[in-house]
C-alpha cells in the first residue's frame, strides 16, 4: 500500500479512536485532552485533501483557541476541590433513545454516501491552495468575510457582557 | 333612492354605541345614577329611531320587485367599491360595500328593528355595568341588521361573527348561575359553523371571482373548471352541507340546538328576547339568501333530508318542551327554548317544500316567531322580576292577581298554540299545507306537534295562573323575606307587551302587509328552484 | 482570475445595493461608541433608532430593484425588501417597548449592550433576508442566533433566563450543526454553494432523490428551528418564558420573518423550475413531493401549537405556544408552494407583526404593574382598566381570526391560498384550529369581563407613552381589518423573488 | 485500494455519530460542547473532501474556514453563558437545568 | 228582501255578539250586574236578526241551494286563499237554533250566575262562542270553517274552566281543548288532502272537483281517507266514540254552559259539519261514520244507566243523542239526522236548563240550611222535587218524554224517522249491517229507562233529604227559558201528522243534496231514481229544486217509508218497557235496585265507571305521550349534552392519572371533540420536559421520522 493510504487510515483512526475517547469517557479532563488528538486527526486529512491552508489553520484556531476555551471552561465549572470530575452520564431511557437514533442516523448517512454517484468531475489537484483562498475570500466571498467579522465583533460584546460580574 | 337609508338603519347602532361609551359615569351615587338613566335613553332613542327608518322602509317597499337573483330588482341598493386592487400575481380581489333589501329580507328589517326596539324596555332593569351591557346591546344590533341587509358574501360574513362577541358578554356577565358555560358553549357553536362557511366563501370567490351573493347565484358567472363550477359534484354537496349545517347551528336544528336551553336559561330576559326574537332567524335566513340559491342542485339532493330534520326538530322539540315537567327543575324558560326548537322546526319543513305556500309560510312563521316568542320571553321576564324564579312550581293563582298580565298572557300562549285569529295559526297552516303537497307523510306526523304544543302550552298556563296560590306568595311579604310583588304588569312593561300583541292579534286577522312583501321574492325563489327538483 | 478591474467595477455596483445593510452595521459601531461615552441609560437606544430610520430611508429607496449582488451571494428584491421593512418596524417597536419595560430597568444601570447586541441581531436578519449562498445563509442565521443567545440570558441575575439562554445556546447550536451538515451533502451532491447554480444543476441532471431529501431535510429543521416549527419548536416555550418580553416579542416576530424569508426562498430558488416570477404557480422539480413535506410540518405545528397552548396558565409561555400555531397558519401557506402562497405568507405577516407585538406589549404593561405573568391576574382587568382591556380584548380576537380585525384578513388570504390550490383538507384542518385558538383567547377575555365583575381592586393606570404604543398599534388592527387593500398591494408587488434568471 | 471520497465522507458520518452522541448522553454542558464541535469538524470533513473531489473547486474549503470562525465565535458565547449558569446553579448538569418546563 | 241584504245581515248577524265579548272584557267591571242585561239583550237583537234571514231564506228564497259570496282573505301572488260565507237550508236554521237557544241561556244566567265574582267575564266568554258558533253555520268553506272550529274549542275551553280556583275544572278544560285538538288534527289533515287536490277550499270547488272524478292522489281510498278524517274534526267536537271522554268531564263548568255548548250548539257543530259535506262521503266513510255514531249512542246509552250526579246523566244521554244523529248520516238519513239535531237542541237545552234551576234551588236550600259538604248534583240527595218546584217537573216531564221519543212530541218525530232509516238501511246493505238497528232500538230503550229513572228518583216520591224539602220554584228568568224549550218541543212546529214527520215544512226544507262522490264509490240506494221524475238537486250550483211532494228520492228513502210503521211500533213498544221498568224499579219498588245492582256486579261497577275508558286512556296513549316526553326530554338534558359530561368523566378520570390538572375553570366543556382536544394538549405538553438533551433525541426522532414517512 502506497504512503498515501497507510497515512489516510493513521489519521482516520487517529481522529474516530479519540473521538470515541472524548464521547465516553468518564473523566472530563481526559475528554478535553482526547479532543487534542481529535483535531490533529483533522489536520491531517485535511492534508490528504490538499487543503495545506485548512490544516494550519484547523490547527491555530480549532487546537490553539477553541480547545483552550473548553479546557478552561472544565477548569472553571467543576470543582477543583471536588473529587466529581467525571462527569455523570444521563437518565437510562434517554442513553438508550441517544444510542439507538446516533447508530440509525450513522446507518443512514453511510447508506446514504455508498450509494450515491457524485459530482466527481476529473480534475488535477494543485499544490499550495493558500493564494487561491486568499484572493476567492477577497473577491468572490468578501461580503461572507466581512459579515463573518461583525459575528465575531457581536460574540465578542456578548460574551464580554454575560462573563462580566455585576458591576 | 339617494338617501342611503340601509346604511343609516345599519351603522346607526354604532353612532349609538359610541355615544353611551362617551357618557362618563357619574363620580358619586347620583351621578351614577344619572349617568344610567341617560345611557338608557340614548340607546331607546336609538333603536326608536332604527324604527322609525324601518318603517320607512316598510311604506316605500314596492312590492312588485323580486330581486332574489336579478340584481336589478333589488331596493334600497348602495353599491360601494370597498377593496378592489387589481394584483397582476395572485387575481385581483373586488370586495363590494354592497347593502339591498328584497322581499326575504324586508320582513327580517322590520322584525330586528321591532323586537331591537322593544327589548330595550325590559333592560331598564339590568343596574350591573350599565354603559357596557347598552354598548354591547347596541353592537349586537348593528350585527343583526347587518346580516340582513348585507348582499357581499364577505359583508355579510363580516356581520356574522361581529355579533359573537358581544352576545358572549351579554351571557356571560349579566346571565344566570351557569353563565360562563353557557356563554362559551354558544360562542364555540356558532362559530364551529361559521367556520366552515368561510372555507365555502372562499370557494365561491375563487370560482366567480367575487362575493356578490347574487351574481354566485346564476350558474353562468362560474368559471368553467373552478371548484364549485358544474351542477351536482359532490364537491358542491359537501359546500351545500357545510353551509347548511353552518346555519342549521344557528336555527337551530335537531342535533346542533343543544346549546339553545342552556342560552335562553341563562341569558338576562332581554337578551333572551332578542336571541329568541332575531337571532334564530338569521340561521334560517342564511339558507334562503344563500345556501339554497347558490346550490340548488344540491338543495335538490338533500331536500327529503331537510324534511325530515325539519320534522324530526318539530316532534323532537315538542315533546322535550312536554317532557319539561318531568324532567330538571321544570325552568319555564327552558320550555320556551324548546317550543321555539319546534316552531323553527316548522320553517325548516316549510323551506325544504320548496312551494309558494311552505316558503311563504315559513318566512311569516319566522316573523311571528320572532313576534310571540319576544312576549313570552317578556312574559317570564316580568314573572321574574318579582319573584326571581323561573320554577314552574314556585307560581300558581296569579289569573286573580294580576288580571291584565294574564290577558296579555292568554294572547301570547294562545298564540304559540297557534290559535286561530292570532298571526301563528296562518304561519303554521301555510307551512303545512305547502309541505303536505311534497312530504305528506312527514306533514302529518309534524302536524303531532298541534296537539302537543296544546299539551305543553296549556300545562304551563295552568301551573302558573289557575289552580290555588302558593303558600309562599299568600301574602304581601312571603316567608323567605322576597317582597313578591304580585301588582299588576307595570307601565314600563305594558309598553314592551302591548305593540306586541297589537302584531299578533292584527296579523291574525290580516295578514296581508307582511304577506304580500315576501310573495313576489318567494316565487322568484322558487322559479330559481324549480329546474332541480324533480 | 478574475480581472481585478472588472472586479472592483462590481464590488462598486454591489455596494450601491448594500446601503441599508451598511448604515446598520455604521449604527452598530457608532452604538458601541455611544454606549461609551455616555452615561444615561437609554442614550444607546436613541442612537439605534436613528440609525434604523435611516436604514429605513435608504430600504426605501431600493424598491423595485431585482438584482444579485456580491457575486451571487446577496440577492436585493422585492421580497427580501418587504422581510426586511417588517424586521425593521419590529425591532422599532421593540426599541420603544424596551424603554417603557421596567424589567430591563431593575436589571442593570445601562442597556448599552442591549441595544448594541439588537443591532447586530438585525444586520443577521437582513441579511439572512436576501442571502442567497449556502454559507451566507449560515454565517447571518449565526449572527442572529448569538445575538438571541445573549439577548435571551439578558437579565443575568433571573435564574429563568439565564436557563433560558442556555437552553438556547445548545439547542441553537445543535440544530445550525444539522443544517450545516445537510449542506454539506447538499455541496457534495451539486457541487456549488450559491443556490442559483444549485438550481442550475439540479435542473440539468437527475440527482438520488434520498440524499436530497436527506439534505433538505436537515436544512429544513436549522430553519425550522428558526421559525420553530414542531418538531423543532422545543425551545421557544422556555425560551420565550424565562427571556425578557421585549426580547420574546423580538423573537416571536422579526427571527421568524427572517426565517420565513430564507425558507421561501431556498425552496423557490433552488426547487422551483419557475422561468421568471410571472407564472403563479412554481413546479418543482426533483421526484420529492415537498408541498407535502411542509404541509405536514404546518398541520403538525398548528395543532401541537393550539393543542398545548389549552393548558398554559402562564401568559408568556400561551403567547408562545400561540405564536407557534401562528408559523403553522403561516407554514400552510408556504406548503402551497407558488405566488399566492407566497402573497399570503407576507400578508399574515404583516398583521401577525401587529397583533403579537400590541399583545405583547399589553401583557407587558400588566405584568410590570402586577408583578406576575399567569393568566389569573388579568381577573377583572375589565374594570380596573377599561381601556387596556378593550384593546387587549381587539388583539386576543384579532388572534383568534375574527371578522372585522387583521388576524381574519391574515388568516382569509392563507386559507384562499390553500383552496385555490385545493388543498382542502388542510384548509379544514387548518380552520379547525382556529376554533380551538378561540378557547384559550377567549379564556383570557373570560377573566377579564366574566370574573370578578366591577371588582374592587384598585384601577391601574399606565404612562401616557405606554397608551400611545398602546394604540399605535391597535388601530392599526381594526382599521387594517376593514381597509386592508394597501397592505395586499404591497404583498403583491413583492412577490417577486430573484432566480438568477 | 485508492483513497476515494466514500472513505472521507465514512469517517466524517462516524464523527457526526459520535458528536451527536457526546452531546445527547453527557450530562456535563462542556461535554456538549465538545460534541457539538465533532459534528462541526464532521462538516469540515465533507466540505473539503467534496471540495477536492468534487472538481477541486475552492469553494468547499472556504466554506470550511467560515465554519472554523464561526464555531470559534459560538464556542466562545456558549463557555460564557456557562460561566452565567454555573454562578446560578453551581454546577453544570444539562439535565438539572430544569426550572422551566410544562 | 234581496240577496245581498241577506248577506249583509249574516255578517252583522255574526259579529253582533263580538260586541257583546268586547263590551264585557273591557268595561265589564264597570257594568257588574248590568254585563248580564247588556248581553241578553244583545242577544235577543242577534235571534231577531237570525229570524229575519231564516224566514227570508226558507220562505222567498226556498228554492235557492244557498246565497253565499266569496272575498280574498290574503294572497300568496300566484295563489290566493279564498274564503266566504253562505245561507243554505240547514245553515238558516241553524242561525235559528243557536241564536235561541243563546239568548235563552244569557236570561237563564242572569240569576244563575248572579253573584259570582267574575260575572262580567262568563258573558264575555259567552258572547265569544256564540260568535264562533255562528261563525262555523255560516261558513262556505273548509279554512273559516277550521278557523272558527278551533275558537270554539277555545271558548269551550274558557268556559269549562271558569271556575278555575277548581283545579278539576281547569283540568277537564284542558282535557276539552286537547281532545278537541286530536279531532282538529284529523280535520286539518282531511283539509289539507282536499286543498292539496283541488287547490281550493271553498266547498262548491271541492265538490265539483270530487264530481268530476279527481281524486286525491288519485287513488279513491284516498278521499274516503279525507272523509274520514274530516268526520275525525266532527268526533272531536261532537264527542262521538274514542273522543267523547271530555264531554262528562265538562259538567264541570256552570250548567248553562253546559246547556248552551255542550248539549245543543257546540256538540251539534259535529253533525252540522258532517251533514255540510255530506256530499264528498264515499260508502265506506259513509259506513265508518255510521258505525261509530251506533257504537257511541249505545255505550254512553249503558254508562248513562248507572250515573248518579244529575248532569252526568243529561252528558251521557247528550253523547247517546249525538250517536244517534252521526249514525243516521251514516246510514244514509240525511233529513231525519238533521231534524233529530233540531229536535234534540230544544229538549236537551230544557233538560239541562231544568237541571240548572234544581241545583241552584238546591243550592239555596244548602244555603238555608248552612250544610256544605253535600253534593247539590247528587240525585240521590233529591226526591219529592215535584210538589217544591211544579213548573220545571212540568217542563221537565214533557222534554224528558220528548226524549223518550213519545208521540205528540218532535223527539218521537225525529228518532222514529232515524229508526226507519236504520232498518232500512241495514235490510238494503244486509249481513253484519244488522248490528246497527239493533243497538239503535236498544240505545232508545236505554234512553228511555234512564230519563224516567232520572225523573223518578228526582222528582217524584219523598224527598230524600231535608235540603229536597227545603227547595223552592225559582223566578220567572229561569221558569221562562223552560217553558219556551218545551213548547217547541211539540210537534206541530214541524209537520201536520205527529206520526209521520216526512209531510212537514222541515222536510221541505231539508232535502238530501245528491252526493258528488262518482257512482262507483258511493252505496247504490243513495243513486238518485232514475225512474221517478228527476228531484235531484245538484250540489252546489244553485238549481232550483221542485218542491218534494212525495216522489223519493232514492230507493234508501222509499225503503225507510216501508219500514215507517214497523220502526214506529217497535220503538213505542221499546220505549214504554223502558219506562215500565223504571217506574217498576224506581217508583213501585217492586224490584229493588240494589239486588238487580248485585245480580249484574259485573255489569254495574262496568257501566258505573264509564267503561274504564278514562283509566284505559290514561294508562296508553297519554301515558305513552308522557314516556317519549319524559324520556327525550331526559335523554336530551343528558345524552345529547351528555355525550359531553360523559366524556369529561371519563377524560377527566384519565386526566387525574397523568397529572395535576390546570385549573380548567369552564371544566364540563361543550363537546367530545373539546374534551379529546383537551386530553391530547395535555399529552402532547408532557414532551416538553424542560431538559435540553431530550428535547434534541426528539428533533433527531422527528428528522428520522419525516425522513422514513417520505421515503416510505
Amino acid at each position: 500500500m502506497d504512503l498515501i493510504t497507510i497515512a489516510f487510515y493513521f489519521f482516520a483512526a487517529l481522529t474516530l479512536g479519540f473521538g470515541a475517547v472524548v464521547v465516553l469517557s468518564k473523566n472530563i479532563m481526559h475528554a478535553a485532552f482526547s479532543l487534542l488528538f481529535t483535531f490533529f486527526g483533522v489536520a491531517g486529512l485535511y492534508v490528504l485533501l490538499h487543503a495545506d491552508f485548512l490544516a494550519i489553520t484547523q490547527i491555530m484556531i480549532y487546537i490553539g483557541g477553541i480547545l483552550v476555551l473548553i479546557i478552561f471552561g472544565v477548569m472553571l465549572t467543576t470543582r477543583i476541590t471536588g473529587v466529581d470530575v467525571k462527569s455523570g452520564k444521563v437518565g437510562i431511557f434517554q442513553l438508550t433513545g441517544a444510542i439507538v437514533l446516533t447508530l440509525s442516523i450513522a446507518l443512514l448517512l453511510l447508506f446514504v454516501y455508498t450509494n450515491t454517484h457524485w459530482y466527481q468531475p476529473e480534475s488535477i489537484p494543485m499544490e499550495s491552495t493558500a493564494e487561491l483562498i486568499g484572493t476567492t475570500l477577497l473577491t468572490r466571498y468578501l461580503l461572507a468575510f466581512e459579515a463573518a467579522s461583525i459575528l465575531l465583533l457581536v460574540a465578542i460584546v456578548g460574551a464580554a457582557f454575560i462573563a462580566r460580574k455585576k458591576h | 333612492m339617494n338617501f342611503p337609508i340601509l346604511t343609516f338603519i345599519t351603522f346607526l347602532p354604532l353612532l349609538g354605541m359610541l355615544i353611551v361609551l362617551l357618557i362618563p359615569s357619574g363620580k358619586d351615587e347620583i351621578g351614577q345614577e344619572l349617568s344610567k338613566t341617560i345611557i338608557r335613553w340614548v340607546a331607546a332613542a336609538t333603536t326608536f329611531l332604527q324604527l322609525i327608518l324601518a318603517f320607512v322602509i316598510y311604506f316605500t317597499y314596492n312590492t312588485g320587485l323580486t330581486g332574489v337573483n336579478d340584481e336589478k330588482s333589488f331596493q334600497f341598493v348602495e353599491k360601494i367599491s370597498w377593496i378592489n386592487a387589481h394584483l397582476p400575481m395572485i387575481g385581483d380581489i373586488k370586495i363590494e360595500y354592497f347593502l339591498g333589501l328584497d322581499g326575504l329580507s324586508v320582513p327580517m328589517v322590520l322584525l330586528t328593528a321591532i323586537i331591537s326596539f322593544l327589548a330595550i324596555f325590559p333592560s331598564f332593569g339590568i343596574n350591573k355595568a350599565v354603559k357596557g351591557y347598552f354598548a354591547m346591546y347596541l353592537l349586537l344590533d348593528l350585527g343583526m341588521m347587518g346580516v340582513f341587509t348585507a348582499l357581499d358574501f364577505f359583508l355579510f360574513y363580516i356581520f356574522w361573527e361581529l355579533m359573537l362577541l358581544p352576545m358572549y358578554f351579554l351571557i356571560g356577565i349579566w346571565g344566570g348561575p351557569r353563565k360562563e358555560y353557557a356563554a362559551i358553549k354558544f360562542f364555540i357553536y356558532t362559530l364551529a359553523g361559521s367556520v366552515f362557511m368561510l372555507l365555502v366563501m372562499i370557494g365561491l370567490y375563487h370560482s366567480t371571482g367575487t362575493f356578490n351573493i347574487v351574481e354566485m347565484m346564476n350558474q353562468g358567472n362560474f368559471l368553467p373548471d373552478s371548484i364549485f363550477g358544474g351542477s351536482g359534484t359532490t364537491v358542491r354537496y359537501i359546500a351545500f352541507m357545510a353551509l347548511f349545517i353552518g346555519f342549521a347551528i344557528k336555527v337551530p336544528v335537531f342535533p346542533f340546538h343543544t346549546w339553545l336551553p342552556d342560552a335562553h336559561v341563562e341569558a338576562p330576559t332581554p337578551i333572551s328576547v332578542i336571541l329568541a326574537g332575531v337571532l334564530l332567524k338569521m340561521g334560517a335566513y342564511g339558507m334562503i339568501r344563500i345556501a339554497f340559491p347558490i346550490f340548488p342542485d344540491a338543495f335538490a339532493y338533500f331536500q327529503t333530508l331537510i324534511a325530515w330534520i325539519g320534522m324530526i326538530s318539530i316532534v323532537y322539540g315538542a315533546f322535550c318542551a312536554l317532557g319539561q315537567h318531568k324532567v330538571g327543575k321544570r325552568d319555564f324558560k327552558k320550555l320556551i327554548a324548546y317550543s321555539s326548537v319546534s316552531h323553527m322546526g316548522l320553517v325548516i319543513l316549510g323551506l325544504a317544500s320548496m312551494r309558494p305556500e311552505g316558503v311563504t309560510g315559513a318566512i311569516f312563521q319566522m316573523f311571528n316567531h320572532g313576534i310571540i316568542t319576544a312576549m313570552l320571553f317578556m312574559i317570564v321576564g316580568v314573572l321574574y322580576d318579582r319573584s326571581h324564579t323561573r320554577g314552574l312550581d314556585d307560581f300558581g293563582g296569579l289569573a286573580k292577581k294580576m288580571p291584565i298580565y294574564t290577558g296579555i298572557m292568554a294572547v301570547a300562549f294562545f298564540a304559540a298554540i297557534g290559535l286561530p285569529g292570532m298571526s301563528g295559526f296562518i304561519s303554521e297552516v301555510l307551512v303545512f299545507l305547502g309541505a303536505f303537497k311534497t312530504f305528506p307523510i312527514l306533514t302529518m306526523v309534524s302536524g303531532l306537534s298541534i296537539v302537543l304544543g296544546a299539551g305543553y302550552m296549556l300545562w304551563a298556563l295552568q301551573k302558573i295562573f289557575f289552580g290555588a296560590i302558593p303558600v309562599r306568595w299568600q301574602g304581601p311579604w312571603d316567608p323567605t323575606g322576597l317582597k313578591y310583588k304580585t301588582d299588576d304588569v307595570n307601565g314600563l312593561e305594558l309598553t314592551a307587551l302591548l305593540p306586541l300583541a297589537a302584531i299578533v292579534i292584527f296579523l291574525g286577522v290580516y295578514p296581508g302587509p307582511v304577506l304580500d312583501l315576501m310573495t313576489g321574492s318567494v316565487s322568484q325563489l322558487i322559479e330559481l328552484m324549480k329546474p332541480f327538483i324533480h | 482570475m478574475t480581472d481585478i478591474s472588472q472586479f472592483t467595477g462590481e464590488l462598486l455596483k454591489s455596494m450601491g445595493l448594500f446601503l441599508p445593510e451598511t448604515t446598520l452595521i455604521i449604527t452598530f459601531l457608532v452604538a458601541i461608541m455611544a454606549d461609551l461615552i455616555s452615561g444615561k441609560k437609554h442614550f444607546a437606544g436613541y442612537v439605534v433608532m436613528a440609525g434604523l430610520l435611516v436604514t429605513a430611508f435608504f430600504l426605501m429607496r431600493q424598491t423595485g430593484i431585482e438584482s444579485a449582488s456580491f457575486a451571487g451571494l446577496l440577492v436585493i428584491d422585492p421580497f427580501g425588501q418587504f422581510i426586511k421593512f417588517i424586521v425593521l418596524i419590529t425591532t422599532l417597536l421593540v426599541i420603544m417597548f424596551s424603554f417603557i419595560s421596567k424589567e430591563l430597568h431593575h436589571s442593570h444601570a445601562k442597556l448599552g449592550e442591549y441595544y448594541i447586541l439588537m443591532t447586530g441581531m438585525v444586520i443577521g436578519m437582513f441579511l439572512l433576508a436576501s442571502s442567497a449562498n449556502l454559507i451566507m445563509i449560515y454565517i447571518a442565521i449565526e449572527t442572529m442566533s448569538i445575538s438571541s443567545y445573549i439577548l435571551a440570558g439578558y437579565t443575568k441575575e433571573v435564574k429563568r433566563s439565564t436557563e433560558a439562554s442556555l437552553k438556547y445556546v445548545i439547542f441553537g447550536a445543535v440544530s445550525s450543526g444539522i443544517m450545516l451538515y445537510g449542506m454539506s451533502i447538499l455541496f457534495g451532491l451539486t457541487g456549488s454553494l450559491s443556490l442559483l447554480e444549485i438550481n442550475t444543476f439540479l435542473m440539468n441532471n437527475s440527482v438520488e432523490s434520498i440524499t436530497l431529501l436527506l439534505s433538505g431535510i436537515m436544512i429544513l429543521a436549522g430553519f425550522g428551528y428558526k421559525i420553530s416549527a414542531v418538531p423543532f419548536h422545543f425551545w421557544t416555550p422556555d425560551v420565550y418564558e424565562g427571556s425578557p418580553i421585549t426580547i420574546t416579542a423580538l423573537l416571536s416576530v422579526a427571527s421568524k420573518a427572517a426565517g420565513f424569508a430564507v425558507i421561501l426562498r431556498f425552496f423557490k430558488v433552488v426547487f422551483s423550475a419557475g422561468l421568471g416570477s410571472e407564472n403563479v404557480a412554481w413546479s418543482i422539480i426533483g421526484s420529492i413531493d415537498w408541498h407535502f413535506v411542509i404541509a405536514v410540518l404546518a398541520v403538525l405545528t398548528m395543532t401541537l401549537g393550539n393543542l398545548v397552548a389549552l393548558w398554559q396558565t402562564n401568559m408568556k409561555r400561551m403567547l408562545a405556544y400561540s405564536s407557534i400555531a401562528h408559523a403553522g397558519y403561516m407554514l400552510m401557506a408556504v406548503a402551497v408552494l407558488d405566488n399566492t402562497g407566497v402573497a399570503a405568507v407576507l400578508i399574515y405577516f404583516f398583521m401577525y407583526m401587529i397583533m403579537n407585538l400590541g399583545a405583547f406589549l399589553v401583557v407587558q404593561l400588566v405584568a410590570d404593574k402586577l408583578d406576575s405573568e399567569s393568566i389569573d391576574i388579568f381577573n377583572g382587568l375589565g374594570y380596573r382598566s377599561p381601556l387596556i382591556a378593550a384593546v387587549f380584548t381587539l388583539f386576543l380576537i384579532s388572534l383568534t381570526g375574527l371578522p372585522p380585525t387583521a388576524g381574519f384578513i391574515g388568516k382569509l388570504y392563507v386559507f384562499s391560498s390553500v383552496v385555490n390550490a385545493g388543498y382542502l383538507w388542510l384548509a379544514v384542518i387548518g380552520v379547525l384550529n382556529s376554533v380551538i385558538s378561540l378557547y384559550y383567547y377567549v379564556r383570557v377575555i373570560r377573566n377579564m369581563y366574566l370574573r370578578d365583575i366591577e371588582s374592587t381592586q384598585p384601577k391601574l393606570t399606565f404612562s401616557v407613552s405606554a397608551l400611545a404604543l398602546v394604540m399605535l398599534l391597535a388601530i392599526p388592527t381594526l382599521i387594517l381589518g376593514l381597509y386592508f387593500s394597501p397592505v395586499i398591494e404591497w404583498a403583491n408587488a413583492s412577490i417577486a423573488i430573484f432566480t438568477g434568471h | 485500494m485508492e483513497i476515494g471520497l466514500t472513505h472521507y465522507l465514512i469517517v466524517s458520518a462516524i464523527l457526526f455519530a459520535l458528536g451527536l452522541y457526546g452531546i445527547v448522553s453527557r450530562k456535563h454542558a462542556v461535554m456538549v460542547l465538545m460534541g457539538l464541535e465533532l459534528i462541526l469538524n464532521a462538516a469540515n470533513i465533507n466540505f473539503i473532501a467534496f471540495a477536492r473531489y468534487g472538481g477541486m473547486n475552492i469553494d468547499g474549503q472556504i466554506a470550511a474556514i467560515f465554519v472554523i470562525i464561526l464555531a470559534a465565535a459560538e464556542a466562545a458565547v456558549a463557555l460564557a453563558i456557562l460561566l452565567n449558569i454555573y454562578q446560578h446553579f453551581k454546577h453544570v448538569n444539562v439535565d438539572e437545568v430544569k426550572e422551566m418546563k410544562e | 228582501m234581496t240577496q245581498e241584504v241577506i248577506l249583509f245581515l249574516s255578517i252583522t248577524v255574526l259579529l253582533v255578539p263580538i260586541l257583546s265579548f268586547l263590551i264585557n272584557i273591557f268595561f265589564g267591571d264597570r257594568l257588574g250586574k248590568l254585563s248580564g242585561v247588556v248581553g241578553t239583550s244583545i242577544l235577543a237583537f242577534d235571534f231577531l236578526i237570525a229570524a229575519t234571514i231564516a224566514f227570508n231564506k226558507l220562505v222567498t228564497y226556498a228554492d235557492l241551494h244557498i246565497i253565499q259570496t266569496k272575498f280574498e282573505w290574503f294572497s300568496l301572488g300566484s295563489f290566493k286563499v279564498i274564503v266566504g260565507y253562505g245561507i243554505d237550508n240547514i245553515a238558516a236554521i241553524m242561525l235559528l237554533v243557536v241564536t235561541l237557544i243563546s239568548f235563552l241561556v244569557h236570561l237563564f244566567s242572569t240569576i244563575y250566575m248572579d253573584g259570582d265574582r267574575r260575572f262580567p267575564k262568563f258573558y264575555a266568554y259567552l258572547g265569544l262562542f256564540t260568535f264562533s258558533m255562528l261563525g262555523i253555520v255560516i261558513a262556505n268553506n273548509f279554512l273559516m270553517m277550521y278557523v272558527f272550529w278551533e275558537l270554539v274549542g277555545i271558548s269551550s275551553y274558557l268556559l269549562i274552566g271558569f271556575w278555575y280556583e277548581k283545579n278539576s275544572a281547569s283540568n277537564a278544560g284542558k282535557k276539552a281543548f286537547i281532545t278537541n285538538r286530536i279531532g282538529d288534527l284529523g280535520f286539518f289533515i282531511g283539509i289539507m288532502i282536499l286543498f292539496m287536490t283541488y287547490g281550493s277550499f271553498m266547498f262548491e270547488d271541492v265538490f265539483a272537483g270530487i264530481a268530476s272524478g279527481q281524486m286525491p292522489f288519485n287513488n279513491p281510498t284516498m278521499l274516503t281517507l279525507a272523509g274520514i278524517g274530516i268526520f275525525m274534526g266532527a268526533m272531536g267536537k261532537s264527542a262521538q266514540f274514542p273522543l267523547h271522554v271530555w264531554l262528562p268531564d265538562a259538567m264541570e263548568g256552570p250548567t248553562p254552559v253546559s246547556a248552551l255548548i255542550h248539549a245543543a250548539t257546540m256538540v251539534a257543530a259535529g253533525v252540522y259539519l258532517v251533514a255540510k259535506v255530506f256530499v264528498m262521503f264515499t260508502a265506506d266513510a259513509l259506513s265508518f261514520i255510521a258505525i261509530i255514531g251506533t257504537l257511541t249512542a249505545f255505550i254512553s246509552a249503558t254508562i248513562a244507566i248507572t250515573q248518579v250526579d244529575f248532569k252526568k246523566v243529561l252528558a251521557y244521554s247528550t253523547v247517546s243523542q249525538l250517536g244517534f244523529m252521526i249514525m243516521s248520516l251514516g246510514t244514509g238519513g240525511y233529513t231525519n239526522g238533521f231534524f233529530h239535531l233540531v229536535t234534540h237542541a230544544w229538549f236537551k237545552a230544557a233538560l239541562f236548563l231544568a237541571a240548572g234551576s234544581v241545583i241552584h234551588a238546591m243550592h239555596h236550600a244548602m244555603h238555608h240550611m248552612h250544610d256544605h259538604h253535600s253534593d247539590p248534583q247528587d240525585i240521590n240527595n233529591m226526591g219529592g222535587l215535584r210538589k217544591t218546584m211544579p213548573w220545571t217537573y212540568r217542563t221537565f216531564l214533557f222534554v224528558t218524554l220528548a226524549l223518550a221519543g213519545i208521540p205528540f212530541t218532535s223527539g218521537f218525530l225525529s228518532k222514529d224517522g232515524i229508526l226507519a232509516g236504520t232498518l232500512a238501511w241495514a235490510n238494503l246493505t244486509g249481513g253484519w249491517h244488522w248490528i246497527v238497528p239493533v243497538m239503535a232500538f236498544s240505545a232508545a230503550g236505554m234512553t228511555a229507562f234512564y230519563m224516567f229513572r232520572l225523573t223518578i228518583v228526582a222528582f217524584h216520591g219523598e224527598p230524600k233529604t231535608e235540603i229536597a224539602r227545603h227547595t223552592h220554584e225559582n223566578k220567572l228568568p229561569i221558569v221562562i227559558p223552560l217553558v219556551v224549550l218545551s213548547i217547541l218541543s211539540i210537534w206541530f212546529f214541524y209537520a201536520p201528522n205527529p206520526i209521520d214527520a216526512t209531510g212537514g215544512w222541515f222536510h221541505k226544507m231539508v232535502v238530501q243534496p245528491q252526493s258528488a262522490v262518482p257512482a262507483a264509490y258511493q252505496w247504490d240506494f243513495l243513486l238518485p231514481e232514475n225512474g221517478g221524475h228527476d228531484v235531484i238537486q245538484a250540489a252546489g250550483h244553485g238549481e232550483t229544486a221542485q218542491a218534494g211532494g212525495h216522489g223519493y228520492l232514492n230507493k234508501l228513502q222509499e225503503e225507510s217509508h216501508h219500514f215507517h210503521y214497523i220502526a214506529m211500533a217497535l220503538s213505542l213498544l221499546i220505549a214504554g218497557s223502558g219506562i215500565l221498568l223504571a217506574f217498576l224499579i224506581y217508583q213501585y219498588k217492586y224490584i229493588s235496585a240494589d239486588k238487580l245492582e248485585a245480580r249484574f256486579k259485573g255489569l254495574h261497577t262496568f257501566s258505573l265507571n264509564k267503561w274504564y275508558f278514562d283509566e284505559l286512556y290514561n294508562s296508553t296513549v297519554i301515558a305513552f305521550m308522557m314516556l317519549v316526553s319524559k324520556s327525550l326530554a331526559w335523554f336530551d338534558g343528558t345524552v345529547v349534552d351528555g355525550i359531553v359530561n360523559l366524556s369529561a368523566q371519563v377524560t377527566r378520570f384519565a386526566g387525574y392519572i397523568t397529572g395535576i390538572f390546570d385549573n380548567v375553570v369552564i371544566d364540563g366543556f361543550v363537546n367530545l371533540v373539546a374534551r379529546v382536544t383537551e386530553y391530547s394538549g395535555g399529552q402532547l405538553r408532557k414532551l416538553q420536559t424542560g431538559n435540553i438533551q431530550s428535547y434534541i433525541v426528539f428533533v433527531l426522532a422527528g428528522i428520522l421520522l419525516l425522513l422514513f414517512f417520505f421515503i416510505l
